[in-house]
């Protein structure tokens, strides 16, 4: 039997008031895929920067070829082999994709100088591979967000790693640059790399991991053969239950339109959009990424100004030109980049939480901090946020658990119309369903709820219709009786799909 | 048991690490001066430090909501020679008012530059800097501006007069500190001033107006140079056109000492005086010590980066920072 | 074209069409308002402000490296002032009495090696204890101006040295020597920033220093050789400078760094780090010392000067927010 | 040989910092108007030197008939002035002097004697000592003038170097400087006394430091303190008035200015002008301030 291209053994590591990872152990062999798996909060992602040398560990070691070694820093974790593809992008928006590619280790020539010439042909030679649509020398800051994303991948390929680190890649692509990306999985696979592949999404998971490794609470589950076991026994060793995934078949009636989109129109971004959505209904906008729904949520939400049409509340045409607007009329946006537009990273949970009704929050001339715990505590049991309580930092969250603090703090907001935009971006199986079930349960209560979400999925399973887009036009709506994947990826390919009304 | 009293001794001076710096400085100059600690100097101290730390406690709003505030130095020079103009002109009790007047449109001019139209605000601050004191010039044509009258008017109250037995300024300066901590730390107001510091765009996506929040910090930080130049005016009766000059940089330091981040966000009122507390005393421990000007500058340096080191190592929990 | 091209030279050279307007102001309101009989844009003039333009542009190429890579120098105006004090000082040195005029160059070199030394001093500070770079200089704007005057008190420092000066003076091939100290530093930095390793991380720490970080660049280093290249083109600009006058008040250089910064930020760099180019902040640097010249040609008056440099530089940031609008669909944050 | 108006270009040092100075400006705008004979070019350097040189340059190349010079630094201008020397146009330095080795390039100085005046102030603190018989035990503390301005510089020396002349007793304990700022000063003197328990005299720069100082003294409620001064100030008049203040230097900014144009216009058409033009500046007290009118500035 070969040897594990790298093992972890015991390791713990703890943050104040939090124990992160209690004597986590794991081995990855050369070629092999290796899922990590667990709950958002379970300790993934911090696991992977004791790897990769951004965290120091308390306890436990690390062993490359069997010979223990320690990850000093990221130069060393890389010089030794690992390459970390980080879950929140980590690039220099105004250099160019090449430079981003290579950075930290840009080809020298003579006295320092770049060798532009080798630079630029490598990373050529990488992104035709990758199949882009961008060059090397585009400005990574014009990229969309998936194609950013790309760029992080490609930096998978510039060196000879012995072991890469991807943690949550797919998060903000689409299924095309997907196919891609397990196509590079599989070819460093072929040369002998071994590959830890953090992921929320199952059927990534069973479709080309070899073994799987769960956590929970920063404690290690267990480690299966992906071959002998199903999603069933997976998400029970993640959260611990069995998963309720029926949907939510309650048929509520559906009350008076309460947003009504009439041509509206914004330069270059949309055009011509018109639909409406009752009280009671979920609408799941589907399309490729930059088909402009972000967009259209964004024009609802105050903060674009349409060039043509009209947007109704109520039956009412309303001028929106800004989020304190849109927020006074009950419309909430979940946007789409928790980190740039939902959160304050350095402020507490619950200031956070409470931010939109700061002003209605008031106790005499201050702010009434005891209703804001109250709010907190309540989103905080509903969503199953894992913070140590409400005084830590937004910015020392996990990934998933900063994207529930958004959720709660539109939830907490009572809207009439919910505008969620790729909502559970990052959240793991459990909360998935939660969030499904609460997006649901809202709309029973008579809200009217706008979903955007690029994975098929979650779309069928919440909409009680699809609007399917393509490059900022409205193809085609469907029902959810009529729906199928067939056509929806029809519609949203700009193929066929004649304009339904 | 042992490591957890430790730890509870490190987390105070995570916390506290500047107000422990700050301890150190007092203790040493008790020391080097037993002058140093006696209530006339504490007084004096405290007095002297009162015009600066009203400035810097509306530059602290300015920080915390992401911006910098350059002007103040030269706009307290243009308070405090409006005053005095209009004092003899108009009379105290419509001075002013007057003055407030003037010196909060500079404030919401700047304001309105900064907040509405998204101008970059060290630039813009720095070029009402120079702005203001051609205004200033201007208003004056130069001439130093002194009351007529000295002996006679009540005016000398705000800079001179003393209550309980404690000098004004000091109590303005306190009384002032005490609002605008309140202010900062928990009114609705407060808290958007640290959203829209810590991440602008996510305050623009949760319903808070940007521009206004923006707008309202450096109309106060202009009501706090008012309060400044009244007191400065009132304290001398009488001034010079550069009588503020070079005192934004002072009053920057000091809110930095205090450990609000230049990057927006963080920061708070106590700590500020704090910060303005501790460049006093330094300046007068220094003095009292019969250090060279150039020997306190020297000091100064030291005192100030030893200050904010030793404050942010004990946050992180290293001394060394982690920078490769 | 593509369309945005024509908006996009716009942006990039709005500081160049600032300075074209300027031009064509004073040349007209110099007609009526100067007592001048020579034209405002006479070449002799041309030449002359390209020369006055050369202390603050030689240091401002230096803070645009600086705060590309995310920091940035308050300390340079003393270090400048140190600078200038050693460059006259150690020419009366007695260890050099033997050298004869052979002490000009042993001057330069030890002026230059103390600004670099002061220079890397910030960056050492600013790599090993993590504090801000703004704090750091803060700090040191005042321990240098205190070590300046430690050299001699209040007094000035003096060495007229007729031979530096005449080389100072010297004009060759039509441009004054500070003139090709200054396009000769801009082009050097220019490829620096540009062509090599250094420069291109130096815009990656700058622009994100997570990435950077994880990435595996080592950013400490980086920094540090950024401030003591700024150290050294303070002292540089020093020697140029003081070569010509020879004397030096302990408060030389104060307030450099305000204008120094201004000039940068109207070049295009971009405060918080990652964007900027040393070609724009020589676009700065005329401008400003174009707008002082100009307004001395009208006749203005200190308090019109001070009131209208304000100004103007808060209208040249209006004009460049207009330029970059994209458009009414634009997101509204 | 000249046509029409001599067109007279002035670079002062630092306008606008203290009233002095701007009334110098104004007093020389103004005299330079009334004269049908003077065209003038009113430049500042804002006390920067490169600016100053700079705007010689630019003197220069607008071919002024002659330039006026209000050093920021006494020494770094001289190759400056050696330009305008090269170029024929008369050089005259006003207010304070340029250092020896560029004598020969200026056509005159005219201006206040700022060691005489250091002197003199030395020598009306002492007077004032002995009548009051305490010049056996007294001692005095100095505010001096922005670090590094040579007025400040030599008005310090002047007074340093004749005190111990007059006065041998008398100790001078410290000197720190109040940078031309009545506030700074202010503060400067609130330490002093926290620290002497006994202080007998204080010299100040100037008049604005001078009742900076005096505020902080009656403040503190220490009466019995003899301020000296210099360049007196309409506020140090005032406070001499009220007989809080002893004493000053007395020194007008319009004497110098029209002092200044004068020797200008002299050197163009070409009269005999001594090289060291110095206008007079008298000792002023309480006891002699009523010859005196009051200081508009
Ligand atoms: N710098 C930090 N300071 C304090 N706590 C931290 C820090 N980084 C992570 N944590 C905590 O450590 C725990 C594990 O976080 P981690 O990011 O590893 O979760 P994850 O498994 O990657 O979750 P997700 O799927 O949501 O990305 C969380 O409770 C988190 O709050
Ligand atoms: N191929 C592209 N080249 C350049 N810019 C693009 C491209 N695709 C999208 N963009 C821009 O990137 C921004 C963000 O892209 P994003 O994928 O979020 O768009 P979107 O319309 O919100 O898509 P989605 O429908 O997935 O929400 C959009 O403003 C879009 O204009
Ligand atoms: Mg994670
Ligand atoms: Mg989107």
């Amino acid at each position: 039997m070969t040897d594990p291209v790298l093992r972890l053994e015991g390791i713990v590591k703890t943050f104040p008031g939090v124990r992160a990872l209690d004597g986590v152990s794991l081995s990855v062999m050369p070629g092999e895929v290796h899922a990590l798996m667990g709950e958002n909060g379970a300790g993934k992602s911090t696991l992977m920067k004791v790897l990769g040398g951004i965290h120091q560990p308390n306890e436990g070691r690390i062993l490359m070829d069997e010979k223990p070694v320690v990850m000093a820093g990221p130069l060393e974790a890389k010089a030794k082999g690992i390459v970390f593809i980080h879950q929140e992008l980590s690039l220099a928006e105004e250099l160019t994709v090449a430079e981003n590619i290579y950075l930290g280790e840009l080809p020298k020539k003579s006295f320092g100088r770049v060798d532009w010439a080798t630079l630029f042909s490598k990373t050529d030679a990488i992104l035709k591979k990758l199949n882009v649509g961008f060059g090397a020398k585009t400005r990574v800051g014009s990229l969309s967000i998936a194609n950013q994303q790309m760029v992080e991948i490609a930096r998978a390929l510039t060196v000879d790693a012995k072991a890469v680190i991807f943690d949550e890649p797919t998060a903000s692509l689409t299924d095309a640059e997907k196919v891609v990306l397990f196509d590079v999985i599989s070819d460093l696979q072929k040369s002998g790399v071994g590959i830890v592949y953090i992921s929320h999404r199952m059927e990534e998971i069973f479709k080309i991991t070899d073994r799987i490794t769960v956590l929970r609470d920063g404690q290690y589950q267990g480690t299966v053969e992906t071959r002998e076991t199903d999603e069933e026994k997976v998400t029970q060793m993640m959260i611990g239950r069995k998963l309720d995934l029926s949907r939510n078949a309650s048929h509520h009636e559906l009350g008076d339109v309460a947003l009504e989109v009439r041509g509206l129109s914004c330069g270059k971004l949309y055009d011509d959009i018109s639909f409406d959505i009752r009280r009671g209904e979920v609408v799941g906008f589907y399309g490729l990424v930059g088909a402009g729904r972000t967009e259209i949520a964004e024009t609802l939400f105050g903060l674009r100004d349409p060039s043509k049409g009209k947007i109704l509340l109520d039956g009412e045409e309303v001028r929106l030109n800004s989020p304190s607007d849109a927020i006074a009329r009950g419309i909430s946006l979940v946007p789409e980049d928790r980190k740039g537009q939902g959160l304050v990273l350095g402020m507490n949970c619950r200031d956070n939480m409470t931010l939109p009704q700061v002003d209605d929050l008031k106790a005499g001339p201050f702010v009434a901090e005891g209703a804001e715990v109250a709010i907190f505590d309540l989103y905080r049991d509903k969503l199953d946020i894992r913070t140590p309580g409400w005084k830590q930092k937004v910015g020392n969250l996990s990934g998933g658990n900063q994207q529930k603090i958004v959720i709660g703090k539109w939830l907490s907001m009572k809207p009439s119309v919910l505008i969620v935009d790729e909502p559970t971006r990052g959240i793991d199986v459990g909360s998935k369903s939660e969030i499904h079930k609460l997006l649901r349960e809202l709309a029973a209560q008579g809200y009217a709820v706008m979903v955007i979400s690029s994975e098929m999925p979650e779309v069928l399973h919440v909409s009680d219709r699809i609007v399917a887009m393509y490059s900022g036009r409205i193809m085609r709506t469907f029902t959810s009786e009529e729906v199928t994947e067939d056509s929806l990826i029809q519609a949203i390919s700009g193929i066929g799909g004649d304009k339904a009304a | 048991m042992a490591t957890l009293t430790k730890q509870k001794i490190g987390s105070v001076l995570a916390k506290q690490g500047i107000l422990v710096a700050f301890a150190l400085f007092i203790i040493a100059f008790t020391f080097a001066n037993p002058k140093f600690l006696s209530v006339d100097n504490l007084f004096s101290v405290i007095r002297s430090s009162a015009i600066l730390g009203i400035m810097a406690l509306g530059v602290t709003f300015v920080v915390i909501s992401g911006n910098l505030d350059l002007s103040v130095g030269s706009m307290m020079s243009f308070s405090t020679i409006v005053v005095l103009d209009l004092h003899d002109k108009i009379g105290p009790f419509l001075a002013i008012p007057a003055m407030f007047a003037m010196t909060l449109c500079l404030g919401a001019f700047i304001g309105f530059l900064v907040g509405y139209l998204k101008l970059n605000s060290l630039i813009v601050t720095l070029g009402m800097l120079s702005a203001i004191h051609g205004l200033t010039l201007t208003y004056s044509g130069g001439k130093n501006m002194d009351i007529a009258d000295k002996e006679g008017t009540w005016f000398s109250v705000f800079g001179q007069g003393t209550a309980l037995g404690i000098p004004v300024p000091i109590l303005i300066f306190l009384g002032l500190a005490a609002v605008l901590g309140l202010v900062l730390a928990r009114t609705p107001f407060g808290r958007k001033v640290y959203a829209v510091g810590g991440n602008g765009t996510a305050a623009t996506f949760s319903g808070i107006r940007r521009a206004r929040t923006v707008f309202l910090c450096y109309v106060m930080s202009s009501a706090c140079v008012a309060v400044a130049g009244l007191i400065q005016a009132s304290r001398s009766l009488g001034s010079q056109n550069t009588v503020g000059q070079g005192l934004e940089l002072e009053v920057l330091a000091a809110v930095i000492l205090g450990g609000a981040s230049l990057m927006g966000g963080s920061g708070t009122i106590f700590k500020t005086v704090i910060g303005v507390l501790i460049l006093g005393f330094i300046q007068n421990g220094l003095l009292l010590l019969g250090l060279q000007f150039y020997v306190q500058f020297v000091v100064t340096w030291v005192i100030i980066i030893l200050a904010v080191w030793l404050d942010i190592a004990a946050k992180r929990g290293k001394l060394w920072s982690p920078i490769a | 074209m593509q369309p945005g091209a024509l908006s996009d030279a716009l942006k990039k050279g709005a500081i160049w069409g600032f300075i074209v307007l300027e031009l064509i102001f004073f040349s007209v309101a110099g007609e009526y308002l100067s007592l001048s009989d020579n034209a405002f844009m006479d070449y002799e003039n041309m030449l002359l402000l390209l020369k006055q333009s050369a202390p603050i542009g030689i240091i401002a190429m230096g803070m645009t490296i600086v705060m590309i890579n995310g920091n940035i120098d308050l300390s340079v105006g003393a270090t400048y002032a140190i600078a200038a004090i050693i460059l006259l000082d150690s020419m009366t040195w007695p260890i050099f009495a033997g050298l004869g005029d052979w002490v000009i160059p042993v001057a330069w070199l030890l002026a230059l090696l103390a600004g670099t030394m002061l220079g890397a001093l910030n960056g050492i500070i600013v790599w090993k204890t993590g504090v801000d770079a703004f704090i750091v200089t803060l700090g040191s704007m005042l321990g240098f101006r205190g070590i300046v005057f430690m050299f001699n008190g209040e007094n000035p420092t003096s060495h007229l040295n007729w031979t530096l000066v005449d080389f100072a003076e010297a004009q060759v091939l039509g441009l004054h020597t500070a003139t090709w100290f200054l396009a000769i530093v801009t082009l050097v930095l220019w490829y620096v920033m540009t062509r090599t390793v250094h420069g291109r991380n130096a815009y990656a720490i700058g622009d994100n220093r997570e990435a950077a970080v994880n990435a595996g660049i080592r950013v400490g280093p980086h920094m540090m050789i950024n401030f003591a290249i700024i150290g050294f083109l303070a002292a540089l600009s020093a020697v140029v400078f003081y070569s010509e006058s020879g004397s030096v008040n302990p408060n030389d250089g104060q307030l450099y760094e305000l204008w120094v910064i201004t000039a940068v930020v109207l070049g295009g760099t971009k405060i918080t780090g990652g964007a900027g180019s040393v070609i724009g902040t020589l676009g700065g640097v005329i401008a400003i010392q174009l707008l002082r010249k100009g307004l001395g040609h009208i006749g203005a008056d200190t308090s019109t000067v001070n009131l209208v440099i304000g100004l103007i530089l808060i209208a040249v940031l209006v004009l460049d927010r207009q330029l970059n609008v994209k458009g009414k669909e634009e997101l509204k944050v | 040989a000249e046509h029409g108006p001599f067109k007279i270009g002035i670079t002062q040092n630092n306008v606008g910092v203290d009233s002095y100075q701007t009334t110098y400006e104004q007093a020389f705008i103004a005299a330079a108007e009334e004269n049908d004979m003077v065209e003038s070019v009113v430049l500042d350097a804002g006390g920067d030197v490169a600016r100053q040189i700079a705007q010689v340059e630019d003197l220069i190349q607008q071919d002024v008939d002659a330039i006026i010079i209000w050093p920021t630094n006494g020494e770094a201008v001289i190759p400056a002035v050696r330009k305008a020397h090269q170029a024929d146009i008369p050089v005259i330095v006003t207010n304070s002097n340029i250092a020896e080795q560029g004598f020969d390039f200026v056509a005159s100085f005219s201006g206040p004697d700022n060691i005489t005046q250091g002197a003199r102030s030395a020598e009306i603190m002492c007077d004032k000592f002995k009548d009051m018989g305490i010049e056996a035990e007294a001692r005095v503390v100095q505010i001096s003038g922005q670090p590094g301005y040579t007025t400040a510089i030599e008005r310090a020396k002047g007074f340093e170097d004749r005190l111990p002349e007059v006065c041998p007793d008398v100790t001078l304990v410290e000197t720190q400087p109040g940078d031309w700022n009545r506030e700074k000063s202010q503060q400067v003197m609130e330490a002093f006394l926290v620290k002497y328990d006994d202080i007998d005299g204080v010299y100040a720069g100037d008049d604005n430091m001078g009742v900076g100082a005096l505020n902080a003294a009656k403040a503190a409620g220490r009466e019995d303190i003899i301020f000296v001064g210099a360049t007196n100030f309409s506020v140090g008049y005032e406070a001499m008035e009220a007989g809080d203040y002893w004493g000053s230097i007395y020194q007008s900014p319009v004497d110098d200015a029209e002092a200044a144009l004068q020797t200008a216009i002299d050197v163009l058409n070409g009269e005999d002008v001594p090289f060291l033009n110095y206008f007079d500046t008298p000792k002023i007290t309480q006891d002699n301030m009523s010859e005196f009118t009051k200081p508009v500035f």
